[in-house]
């Protein structure tokens, strides 16, 4: 413990002597970020040379807390989660010193956003299966095929794609992990609505685009892998803090409830109470994650939150609508908003009834979770899967 | 019980013509239009099927000019109707407005509603049960009606609103007023392919239709058979729902095989078929009691909502569940029918108001 | 119509011309029925010689209300169902004509109570999976092995008995059906009691049975299609009349809640009326697919109301004991009663609670029918089944 | 929210063993026994659980000769109960009755408590919630109480009931009555392993443990933590029933495979896990509150119960149709999980009386 707090207390100095020589409130904002990163005060446990120092993860809060108290700016990470918490971490353990100093820098401080090029629409829960080819020519391999569910392609300037390279081998073996260059020709993004009128994702449609070797991440063929890797990372991200006592859903219906006392009936009133105790019971039970996850016990229970969080944020958002009557159908508008999901709490009952449709399929489906905790935590026998051995190009599509 | 809960032959080649018509002139894309603006279908549609099929009047008397037909019809016309989601005013004129005038007793307007001239709303909220009859409009001594109805549904095209107000002494007023002389204004709505719309009265003049017991009974006979009919239409959605279902479980593989082969899924399609078979008798009850007159309809119809409205949402929710990413596109018709069936859960009483008005109809109170 | 109304008023007039001859007010009570059976009147679609008259069966019921009419004795079939639900028209169909006459009518009276000897230990869902072995020895089959929930096996004269035949071929194609004699040397009958502290059903135990060739039904080997043949009576008997409104269970759980205001809370009270609303909705439910059966339009849809009985049975019956508190835990008696399954109504909750959880179990467990209902309603993908096409005896056990 | 959610290794030793003793001496033969009357299990047990390992006094402060621990250890041991079903007298005498002593401030019994030497008994119903708190007897101005109190537990080899009483101007007055003092009927109940019955007293000699809001509050917070940590028992109970079942699904084989390579039925046993391991975090919380005095603690206890008892009852359930036919038998002992678990649900207040407390609580009123 002692040596630990002289670790924090060494790295806020470092913060204090990096703030002496770059004041935020004159610095250009990414000058600022920049040289923060290259002082190794980015991440300190990127590695040195990195953005960072190498240490454990935990003493990040202490530099954060530190530059905050300056008015320092940040580096939004809000706005380039994929960034951070998938491909950072990825090309961290995969990539090549040369790729480290050429993609982190922008992509700690914001100036690059990335996106994720995995999903397709023949290959959802099957991420292996998918079917976009990459063919190599050369230095370059030449792309073609499309995905789907790209959160933040029509900004990002880097994504991180898993394509197929060898369609004659089985299909967890045929694959490879790219940098993909999102402003090349033949890269073409367009946004995909849903079902709240909003288009949050995109598809994003390969014509013969090329990536240079250089830009693959790991091993040719190893890109099952590191997408594995990169999945992970997300699994971790989802955890994060627990927020309060009705946070989220269960605090949108329960001021609905309160704000509308002419709406209340008595079983109405039951089922709020029923879902506020699954909700508490939910918040507790992440909780106790939190605490198991920082005392070095982790385990794939994560699975877990998600699912829950998805159906009562289903049936929370379903009850709100019921509880308004005709006046739970007022919705804001059709056409595409510039909102985000995490917006939901400002739209109206109706959008968040149709918003939360999706948190039980996106990021992996509810019923891909339940095989997940079935089968590795609790040890029943895997599905069948007729799909391992045989060669990608001869399974049934 | 002897109600027929099956199909008459009859009712077999109606679905069957009105099912064809559907299939080929309302395609989900112009239903989906409708979300971004374009309200043509409804004005294309109900040419063909309520005048040309006769359907407008197919409550309404042969002696009036309709079809003489009854609840049953009526039924399965709305299960159809549901099935693709076809943005008619039948219910909300032929069910419900011509159930409200012919218990009035008032038959000046039927062969017009019957010939197709004339399309009739009940100006009632799209949520309203029976009991008690939504009123918040007014009429004064001089036959005009002053004051506002929220989320009213079956505006479009209507010449005629049939509006349940109160007069000076309190007294139930039914009366019918030219849509032109009401304002309206367009709710933007979960559900866009039944809209909803505000409107407002300042002064409109408007015929009695009736008054007292007769103008009272008139709103709630429409609103119940409004409900017990609506079952259908919720049934509608299920099937569409289940069929599509069923059809991508045996069309889309993961992991190598028919995402239908994993019995997870399998076993929710099979609770899903239950529920909508068992919503199919339900419905078929509810309009067998209303086409026979049967003590037991004020039963069946809330039954029927309390039932039916739970059935339509569930399958719509697991028809894009089981569709996975697909099911969460605008370009899926799916989200039409879940829009629809979260609405129509709460048109006409939410499941939970049904269940109340049954605790006094069964001798279950608090 | 006008000619099933002629053979109506036949079996009318034969039934009169019968009790000329048999005053049923003087008339020993099996005498009686032995006569009826002989005269062809003891079920009309029974060929002619085998206590029938080869008429088509909704006859039956003008002949059953003629003879109660007369007060004459009926062959209390509740005591017999399976003697005459599955036995019965098993014999008919796959009998020769000495084992029809041999068993048919002392069946039909009453004189010889059935049970079925299918289930076993490790064969419940599989039943093709069973071990008990029937082997040849000459004229004689020597059977060993162990049934379950056998009811009625303690008063049965006869059981009907499914055996291996043949462990050498795929299990499906190895067994063959018997009559067995119940009170033959090595057959013994053990109640066995269940959580209820009932015991409706028994294990039989047997050991160097010995079962007449004679008594085999159908061909060597062909047993599974007797049984299915056997099952699918089952299923049918299974569906019969529909019950008045609020039968049952929802019955039994509204006179409760009528009987304890005292006990009246808003969230029970709503969920009692979605319980009443769904028992009301499977009732209808039900009575639509007789409505289709009387019509000809059959269907594996029998499955379902079992399921949404077993379903609503539990949820109300747990109902009612949360209703209660613990006035609700009171329990009748834990040692076995002389009650059976249908005198449900006059226990108490909680005896209620209890055996309602054998609903899902018993004839088919739920999880069984929802497949079926997958299969062969919906037509989706059969489960792997890897035991289908391997000797018996080389399957894991 | 601070509260450790996690076992110590404290806790940890704790549960091993117990467990490990129980595993021993309880085995689900001896307390099937006690459905056909043979109750001995109880009394040989006691000795070694309460007395030898001093769980008796666990929550008895050392001065008292106790061992001084909190609701957290408490709740450990309960889990344990619940998972062996071991009918011993600790939520009632240990834990319920020592915290109303010891609330009303009345230390003389409790180092005979403690050192094993004398059970306690709160004598309410099963069922009694803390709010209205449960009297049906009177005490008169000789001290001496008159009155019945059905369906109490905990009687089993208890020397001292602990009685809330009336007095004669209608004040609160707990009261200690010696247990042979009261007529004691036996109920055949439907969970045997935690017996109960009506006792009648009819002019027994009381002493006064305490008076008015002392009185109250002592039999309020024993029912609240008795609520709290029996959120424990039905954890244990719950876990048992998962582990019982996944264990079946790796062993059992139906169709050439295992049972838990089916999907639906892996996807309840995943469904069951996730429940037990929020049942797991929500009566650890409810504990920690306890243990800590925390202001959270009225909100815990009643979350816990909604909680954690449809939890247990569920996992019974489960467990029950997962076994399929050998999880109806007398003779498998999953159907002592399920009897417990219900009896818990209703036990302290049913789930809906324990919402009803937190609407309130939370500011959810109707």
């Amino acid at each position: 413990m002692l040596e630990s707090n002289d670790v924090t207390a060494d790295l806020i100095a470092q913060v204090s002597a990096f703030l002496s020589e770059h004041d935020p409130a004159t610095t250009d904002r990414f000058e600022f970020l920049r040289a923060r990163y290259a002082a190794g005060l980015a991440e300190v446990h990127y590695p040195a040379g990195d953005g960072g120092q190498g240490l454990p993860r935990e003493h990040q809060k202490f530099v954060n807390d530190a530059f905050e108290r300056a008015d320092a700016p940040d580096n939004a990470p809000g706005l380039n989660v994929i960034g951070l918490g998938m491909a950072a971490p990825t090309i961290l353990a995969f990539g090549t010193p040369e790729q480290r100093a050429r993609f982190l820098p922008a992509l700690w401080t914001g100036e690059d956003i990335w996106c994720q090029l995995f999903s397709e629409p023949g290959a959802g829960s099957d991420l292996a299966g998918l079917a976009t080819r990459a063919v190599r020519d050369g230095d370059e391999w030449i792309v073609n095929g499309q995905k789907v569910w790209t959160s933040v392609a029509h900004i990002a300037r880097w994504g991180i794609l898993l394509a197929r390279t060898d369609p004659d081998l089985p299909k967890h073996q045929g694959l490879s992990f790219f940098i993909c260059d999102m402003t090349a020709p033949g890269v073409e993004v367009r946004p995909l609505r849903q079902l709240t009128g909003d288009a949050e994702f995109n598809e994003v449609f390969f014509t013969d685009a090329r990536i240079p070797d250089t830009d693959r991440l790991g091993a040719e063929g190893s890109g099952w892998a590191v997408a594995r890797a990169t999945l992970m990372n997300e699994r971790m991200a989802i955890g994060g803090n627990v927020p309060p006592r009705e946070s989220g859903m269960i605090g949108a219906v329960a001021r609905t409830w309160r704000e509308h006392p002419e709406r209340h009936q008595p079983g109405l009133h039951d089922r709020l109470l029923q879902l506020w105790v699954e909700a508490e019971a939910a918040r507790l039970a992440s909780s106790r994650l939190q605490q198991k996850l920082a005392a070095g016990q982790p385990g794939p229970e994560g699975s877990a939150g998600k699912l829950v969080f998805a159906r009562l944020a289903q049936e929370l958002s379903a009850l709100e609508v019921e509880l308004l009557g005709d006046e739970g159908l007022v919705y804001d508008q059709w056409a595409p908003s510039d909102l985000h999901a995490f917006d939901f709490i400002i739209r109206n009952p109706a959008f968040r009834y149709l918003r939360a449709r999706g948190n039980s399929i996106e990021g992996g489906t509810s019923e891909v979770l339940r095989n997940v905790i079935a089968e590795r935590v609790l040890g029943l026998p895997p599905e069948e899967r007729p799909d391992t051995t045989v060669a990608w190009k001869d399974l049934p599509k | 019980m002897t109600a027929d809960l099956l199909y008459t032959s009859v009712e077999e080649e109606l679905r069957a013509s009105l099912g064809a018509l559907l299939a080929a002139r309302c395609p989900s894309t112009r239903v989906l239009a409708m979300y971004d603006g374009d309200a043509s279908l409804a004005h294309e549609l109900w040419p063909a099927v309520g005048i040309d099929m006769g359907l407008a009047g197919l409550l309404i008397p042969e002696s009036y000019g309709g079809a003489g037909a009854t609840a049953r019809e009526a039924g399965v016309v709305l299960e159809e109707l549901g099935r693709s989601l076809a943005p008619l005013p039948f219910l909300t004129s032929s069910v419900m407005a011509v159930t409200a005038l012919l218990t009035a007793g008032y038959s000046d307007t039927l062969p017009l509603i019957a010939d197709g001239s004339l399309i009739c709303a009940l100006a009632v909220p799209l949520g309203s049960c029976a009991s008690p009859i939504p009123r918040t409009v007014t009429i004064d001594g001089h036959g005009l009606v002053y004051g506002r109805i929220d989320r009213v549904a079956g505006l479009e095209g209507a010449g005629l609103l049939i509006v349940p107000a109160t007069g000076a002494d309190g007294e139930h007023v039914l009366t019918g007023v030219r849509a032109e002389a009401a304002v309206r204004e367009q709710v933007t709505s979960l559900d866009m392919s039944r809209p909803i719309a505000g409107i407002t009265f300042d002064g409109a003049p408007a015929q009695v239709i009736a008054r007292g017991a007769v103008a009272e009974t008139s709103v709630q006979e429409a609103l119940l058979v409004g409900a017990a009919l609506l079952a259908s239409e919720q049934l509608g959605i299920a099937q569409w729902c289940l069929d599509s279902a069923v059809r991508y479980l045996l069309e889309r593989r993961q992991f190598g095989r028919l995402i239908g082969s994993y019995q997870a899924l399998k076993h929710r399609a099979a609770d899903l078929f239950i529920e909508v078979e068992t919503a199919r008798a339900v419905a078929r009850y509810a309009a067998a009691t209303w086409a026979d007159a049967s003590e037991d309809r004020f039963v069946a119809s809330a039954l029927a909502q309390a039932y039916c409205s739970e059935v339509a949402v569930h399958a719509a929710q697991e028809c894009i569940q089981l569709h996975g990413g697909i099911g969460f596109t605008w370009e899926h018709p799916a989200h039409l029918y879940l829009k629809r069936a979260k609405a129509d859960q709460v048109a006409l009483g939410t499941p939970g108001d049904h269940r109340a008005t049954l605790s006094g109809l069964v001798d279950l109170t608090m």
